[in-house]
C-alpha cells in the first residue's frame, strides 16, 4: 500500500462523497420540481425554439436550470472520478483526472449559464 | 561462527513450538511442512485449553502438565484464548460417585476447583441440563487452533526460523554410518525437489512420527487414535462443559466464537492421511452433547470432522493410554544419530513438549542455552503472514 | 506469484459487470455503474447539442426535427429509464450510508427497481404513443 | 444408515511455479452430506499428492479454507456437497480472487492480515462488544453483569475480499473485512483509525454490492458495518466542522496532564 495516499487528504474523501450524495438527492428534487413546472407552464411540450424561449421567461425556469446544471455536473464528475479511482490509477493519473474534471466542470457550468442567459435575453429582446 | 542448524519436520503444534524454542536458543531452524501450518491434527484439535481436570484421576502426570501449561499459555498468548473457565457437571449417580476421586485428584495436581450447587451452576450457565446434580469450576479455556500455531510460528520467524510450507519430506538423508544428516524434500508449490542438510533433524509429525522415523529404520511406538468432533451453530454456553466422570465419548461441550463444539470419540486407524467422518459417531456426539446441554437439539450441525491423536502406545489402547508426551533420541533407542522424535501430548502442552525437545537437542549438540519460552510473550499470529511480504 | 495488479484497467473494469454467482445486490451495483456512465455521456452530449439554441431558431428547430426520429426517441426512453434506476437506487445507497436500512437493502433494492421499471414503462408508452 | 452415494467431478484449478494455470478433473464417489473440503482432501490423499490447499480447523473457526466453488465464495469446510451440486454434477474449485496464488488453491493471506493489524482489529473481545448486532446475538446468558472474553466473529477467511467487485479492480481498497474490523474496534477517539477509514481507499470506496455480507460465513455483516462506519465518519466530520480543530486541543490537554 502506498502511504502517500493517506495523510494530507484526510476528510477530503468524506466531503467529496457527501457532496455527491447531496447533489444526487438535489437533482432528484429539482427533477420533480421540473416536472411540476413543466406541467403548468408548458402543457403542450417544448416543441419549437419559440416555445423554449417563451418558457425561459418564467424566472423560476432559468434558476431551476442553472441549479440543476451545477448539481448534475458536480454529481457526474465526482461519480466518474470515483470510477477512475476504482481502476487503480497511479498518483499521476488521478492527479491529472482531478485537474481535468475540475476544468471540465467549470467549463460546463460557465457554458451552461451563458446558454441560459442567452436564451433569457433572446426572450427579453423579442 | 555459524549457528547449529536444525530441520524440523512438521509445522503442527509441536513443530512450531519447537521452532520457537530453538530459535530463541540461537539455533538456525528450518521447518518443512507438507501442507499449511496446522493442517493435520493440530488444526483439527478440539480447542480445549485443558485445566487438567479431565486427567486428574486417571493420568495425573498429564493433568499436572496441563494445569502448568494452561497458566503459561494464558500469559504468553492471550490473543487466541477464550479464558472463561469450565465446569465439570454431574448428571447421574455414577457421576456423583466420581466426585470424591475428582476432588482428590485435582487437589493432588494443584488444579484450583470450586464446588457449586446445582442452582449456582444453572445460574452461571442457564442452558445446562436442568437435571445437573453437582458441579465444579475449573480453569479451562478455549483456543483457536490455527492461530495458536501461527503465534508460535510468527515468533519463531521473527527470531530467524524459516518455514517451508507445502514442502513435503520425501526421504531422510542418511550417511554411511546410518545417521541422519538432512532431508530430501518436494516443494509442492513449484513441483521441485531439493536436499536440505542440517546438524540435526527433529521429527515433529504427531501421529505420523512412526512413518517418518521408519525412513531411517527407527521405531516409535505410536498409536494414532482419531476422534470425531461436531460443531453446532449456536453458542449456548460460555464455559467448557465437561462430564464429571472418567473420560468417555462426547463428554466435552465447548464454546468457540459463535459456536459450540462437542467431542470426541476414540478409535484406531491405519491410514492417517484421510480419516472419514463416521455418521454414527456424529449422532453419538449429538446424543451425548444433549445430556450436558439439552438445547443442542435445537441447533444445527455446522461442521463435523476427525482429528488423529498421536498417542504413545504401550500395550494399552484408546482412552487408557496416557496423554503425556515423550521425546525420543534415536541415538539411544535405535543407535541412529541426528534424529530426534517428539510426539504424544496434548495441544495444551505444546510449549512443554517443545522445551523438552529443545533440551534434548541442546544436550545432544553440546549447546548451553536455557529455555525462555515460559516468559516470552508471543507475537500476534498475524505477524506470521506479515513477514511473508 | 500472480498478483492482482498485472491486468489492464479495461479487463479490471470488465470484472465489475460479471454477475455470475453473485447476488441481486450486485445487479444493483452493475446497473448503477452502467447508468452512471450512460447518463454522464448523455449529460455532456445534451449540453453540446443545446448549443444549437444559441444558433437561433432555424438551427434549433432543425435539430429538434432530427431528434424526433424514432432512434433518438428510443434513446430518450433509455435515458429516462436510466434516470429512474440510478435515482431510485441512489436513494437506497444514500439511506444505507446514513445508517438507515442497510440490513434491508436487498428488499429495498427490489422494491425500488420495480418502481423504476414501472415508471420507465409508463414513460415509454406515453412517449411512443404521443 | 447410508445415504446413496453421488458421483461428482471435481474440476480443480492448478498452478505450479511459473507454469500456466489449468484445471484438473477428478471423479469422486462422495456422500452428499460430506463437506466440499472433505472431497478436496480426498483428492490430495488418494489421487494427487501435489495438490496444495489451505485448511486447518474443519469447522469454520480458523478461516483457512476459503475457496470459490462453482464461482461463488465458500468456506469449504462447512459447505455441504448437497448444497452446491447434484449427483453426476461438477464442482469447479478455484482459489479466492484478489489474493496472490501461492500454488493451486492456496493463496497468500498477507494483505488481509496486514490490514487487519493496521485497523487494530482485536482477535479476542468481550462478548458484549462482539454482539453489536442484537438480533444476531446467540441465545444464552445475555445482559448479565458478567461478561465473557471470546474470539472475534471475523475469522479472516478473506471470502468478502474475494467477492467484492471493488477489491477486484482496486487492490488499494482496504476491503470489507478490514473496514468491518475497524468498525468493530471503534473509531471514536482513535485519530489514526479515523484517518485510515476516511481515506480514498476507505469506506467511501464501497459501492453497495453487498457481496461481502452475502458470502460471509461468520455473521460479521461487513456490508452493514461499512454503512454504519460511514454514518460514524460523517458524524465525526460534522462535529469537527462545527467545533473547529477541537481534537488537537484535547490532545494537548492530555499531553499536559
Amino acid at each position: 500500500m502506498n502511504d502517500s495516499r493517506y495523510g494530507p487528504k484526510t476528510g477530503e474523501s468524506t466531503w467529496l462523497w457527501f457532496t455527491k450524495i447531496v447533489t444526487g438527492l438535489l437533482v432528484i428534487v429539482i427533477l420533480i420540481i421540473h416536472f411540476i413546472v413543466n406541467h403548468f407552464t408548458a402543457q403542450n411540450g417544448l416543441l419549437t425554439y419559440a416555445d423554449v424561449v417563451k418558457y425561459y421567461q418564467n424566472p423560476i425556469v432559468p434558476i431551476m436550470e442553472i441549479a440543476f446544471l451545477v448539481f448534475v455536473v458536480s454529481h457526474a464528475l465526482i461519480g466518474l472520478r470515483g470510477i477512475v479511482l476504482d481502476l487503480k490509477p497511479t498518483r499521476a493519473v488521478i492527479g491529472a483526472v482531478n485537474w481535468l474534471f475540475s476544468a471540465v466542470g467549470v467549463v460546463a457550468i460557465v457554458y451552461g449559464i451563458w446558454l441560459v442567459l442567452t436564451i433569457v435575453s433572446r426572450g427579453a429582446s423579442s | 561462527m555459524s549457528k547449529p542448524k536444525v530441520i524440523i519436520i512438521g509445522a503442527g503444534f509441536t513443530g512450531v513450538a519447537t521452532a520457537h524454542d530453538l530459535a530463541l536458543r540461537g539455533f538456525d531452524v528450518v521447518v518443512v511442512e507438507r501442507g499449511e501450518i496446522a493442517s493435520g491434527t493440530s488444526g483439527r484439535t478440539h480447542g480445549v485449553l485443558h485445566s487438567g481436570g479431565r486427567y486428574a484421576v486417571s493420568d495425573q502426570e498429564s493433568a499436572v502438565e496441563c494445569i502448568d501449561e494452561n497458566m503459561i499459555l494464558r500469559k504468553i498468548v492471550p490473543q487466541v484464548i477464550e479464558p472463561n473457565g469450565g465446569l465439570f457437571i454431574a448428571i447421574d449417580e455414577s457421576d456423583l460417585a466420581y466426585a470424591e476421586e475428582f476432588i482428590e485428584g485435582c487437589n493432588a495436581c494443584h488444579i484450583p476447583i470450586q464446588e457449586l450447587t446445582a442452582r449456582q451452576a444453572l445460574e452461571m450457565e442457564p442452558n445446562l441440563n436442568p437435571k445437573v446434580l453437582a458441579a465444579f469450576t475449573v480453569p479451562d479455556g478455549t483456543f483457536d487452533p490455527l492461530r495458536l500455531a501461527l503465534s508460535f510460528a510468527a515468533s519463531a520467524r521473527k527470531n530467524g526460523a524459516r518455514f517451508r510450507t507445502y514442502t513435503e519430506m520425501e526421504q531422510l538423508i542418511i550417511d554411511g554410518q546410518g545417521n541422519v544428516t538432512g532431508v530430501k524434500v518436494w516443494d509442492r508449490t513449484t513441483d521441485t525437489h531439493e536436499e536440505i542438510y542440517a546438524d540435526l533433524v527433529v521429527n515433529a509429525t504427531g501421529a505420523w512420527v512412526g512413518e517418518i522415523a521408519s525412513h531411517a529404520g527407527a521405531h516409535v511406538p505410536i498409536k494414532p487414535t482419531p476422534g470425531v468432533m461436531v460443531a453446532f451453530d449456536q453458542r449456548l454456553v460460555q464455559r467448557v462443559i465437561n462430564r464429571l466422570n472418567k473420560p468417555g465419548d462426547g463428554d466435552i461441550v465447548l464454546p468457540q466464537r459463535r459456536m459450540m463444539v462437542v467431542g470426541t470419540t476414540s478409535f484406531e486407524v491405519t491410514d492417517l492421511d484421510y480419516v472419514p467422518v463416521v455418521e454414527d459417531q456424529v449422532k453419538i456426539m449429538l446424543e451425548r452433547g444433549e445430556e450436558l446441554v439439552p438445547g443442542i437439539r435445537k441447533t444445527n450441525v455446522r461442521g463435523a470432522y476427525m482429528a488423529t491423536r498421536p498417542l504413545i502406545g504401550g500395550g494399552s489402547t484408546g482412552r487408557s493410554i496416557a496423554r503425556t508426551f515423550k521425546c525420543f533420541d534415536h541415538k539411544e533407542t535405535d543407535n541412529i544419530d541426528g534424529l530426534v522424535t517428539i510426539t504424544g501430548g496434548k495441544a495444551t502442552t505444546l510449549r512443554a513438549m517443545a522445551e523438552k525437545t529443545a533440551d534434548v537437542v541442546c544436550q545432544k549438540m553440546g549447546v548451553q542455552a536455557v529455555c525462555t519460552t515460559k516468559e516470552v510473550p508471543l507475537l500476534s499470529y498475524r505477524d506470521y503472514y506479515l513477514q511473508n511480504n | 506469484m500472480t498478483g492482482v495488479s498485472k491486468t489492464s484497467p479495461l479487463s479490471r473494469a470488465a470484472k465489475w459487470f460479471d454477475p455470475r454467482a453473485r447476488t441481486i445486490s450486485t445487479i444493483g451495483f452493475i446497473l448503477n455503474r452502467i447508468t452512471a456512465l450512460g447518463l454522464s455521456f448523455y449529460l455532456f452530449l445534451h449540453l453540446i447539442m443545446l448549443g444549437q439554441l444559441a444558433q437561433g431558431p432555424q438551427a434549433y428547430d432543425g435539430f429538434l426535427a432530427t431528434v424526433h426520429s424514432p432512434i433518438f426517441v428510443f434513446g430518450e426512453v433509455l435515458v429516462i429509464a436510466a434516470g429512474f434506476i440510478h435515482g431510485l437506487n441512489g436513494i437506497r445507497i444514500a439511506l444505507n450510508s446514513f445508517g438507515v436500512g442497510a440490513r434491508y437493502q436487498k428488499a429495498t433494492f427490489l422494491v425500488l427497481l420495480s418502481i423504476a421499471v414501472i415508471c420507465s414503462l409508463i414513460f415509454a408508452v406515453r412517449i411512443f404513443t404521443v | 444408515m447410508s445415504t446413496p452415494k453421488w458421483v461428482v467431478t471435481f474440476q480443480i484449478y492448478r498452478k505450479k511455479g511459473n507454469a500456466d494455470p489449468h484445471f484438473d478433473e477428478f471423479k469422486l464417489e462422495v456422500s452428499p452430506d460430506e463437506y466440499v473440503l472433505d472431497g478436496i482432501e480426498r483428492v490430495w490423499a488418494f489421487h494427487d499428492r501435489s495438490l496444495a490447499f489451505r485448511h486447518a480447523c474443519h469447522h469454520s473457526t480458523c478461516g483457512a479454507c476459503g475457496m470459490r466453488v462453482n464461482g461463488a465464495e465458500k468456506l469449504t469446510c462447512i459447505t455441504l456437497i448437497r448444497d452446491v451440486t447434484q449427483d453426476g454434477g461438477v464442482l469447479r474449485i478455484e482459489p479466492m480472487r484478489n489474493f496472490p496464488v501461492v500454488s493451486d488453491l492456496a493463496v497468500d493471506m498477507g494483505i488481509l492480515y496486514t490490514r487487519m493489524e493496521m485497523v487494530e482489529h482485536q482477535p479476542v473481545n468481550s462478548d458484549a462488544k462482539e454482539a453489536i448486532q442484537p438480533e444476531a446475538r446467540p441465545a444464552g446468558p445475555v445482559g448479565e453483569e458478567e461478561d465473557y472474553i471470546r474470539l472475534s466473529d471475523c475469522i479472516e477467511c478473506g471470502l468478502c475480499i474475494s467477492a467484492c467487485p471493488i477489491s477486484g479492480s482496486s487492490p488499494e481498497y482496504l476491503g470489507p473485512a478490514v473496514l468491518a474490523g475497524a468498525h468493530q474496534h471503534g473509531i471514536k477517539g482513535n485519530e489514526q483509525l479515523l484517518k485510515l477509514v476516511d481515506s480514498e481507499d476507505g469506506v467511501w470506496r464501497c459501492h453497495s454490492a453487498f457481496e461481502c455480507t452475502a458470502v460471509c460465513p461468520s455473521f460479521v455483516e461487513p456490508g452493514w458495518r461499512i454503512m454504519d462506519l460511514r454514518k460514524q465518519v460523517i458524524g465525526e466530520r460534522f462535529k469537527r466542522l462545527f467545533r473547529g480543530s477541537s481534537p488537537k486541543i484535547i490532545d494537548t490537554m492530555e499531553a499536559s496532564k
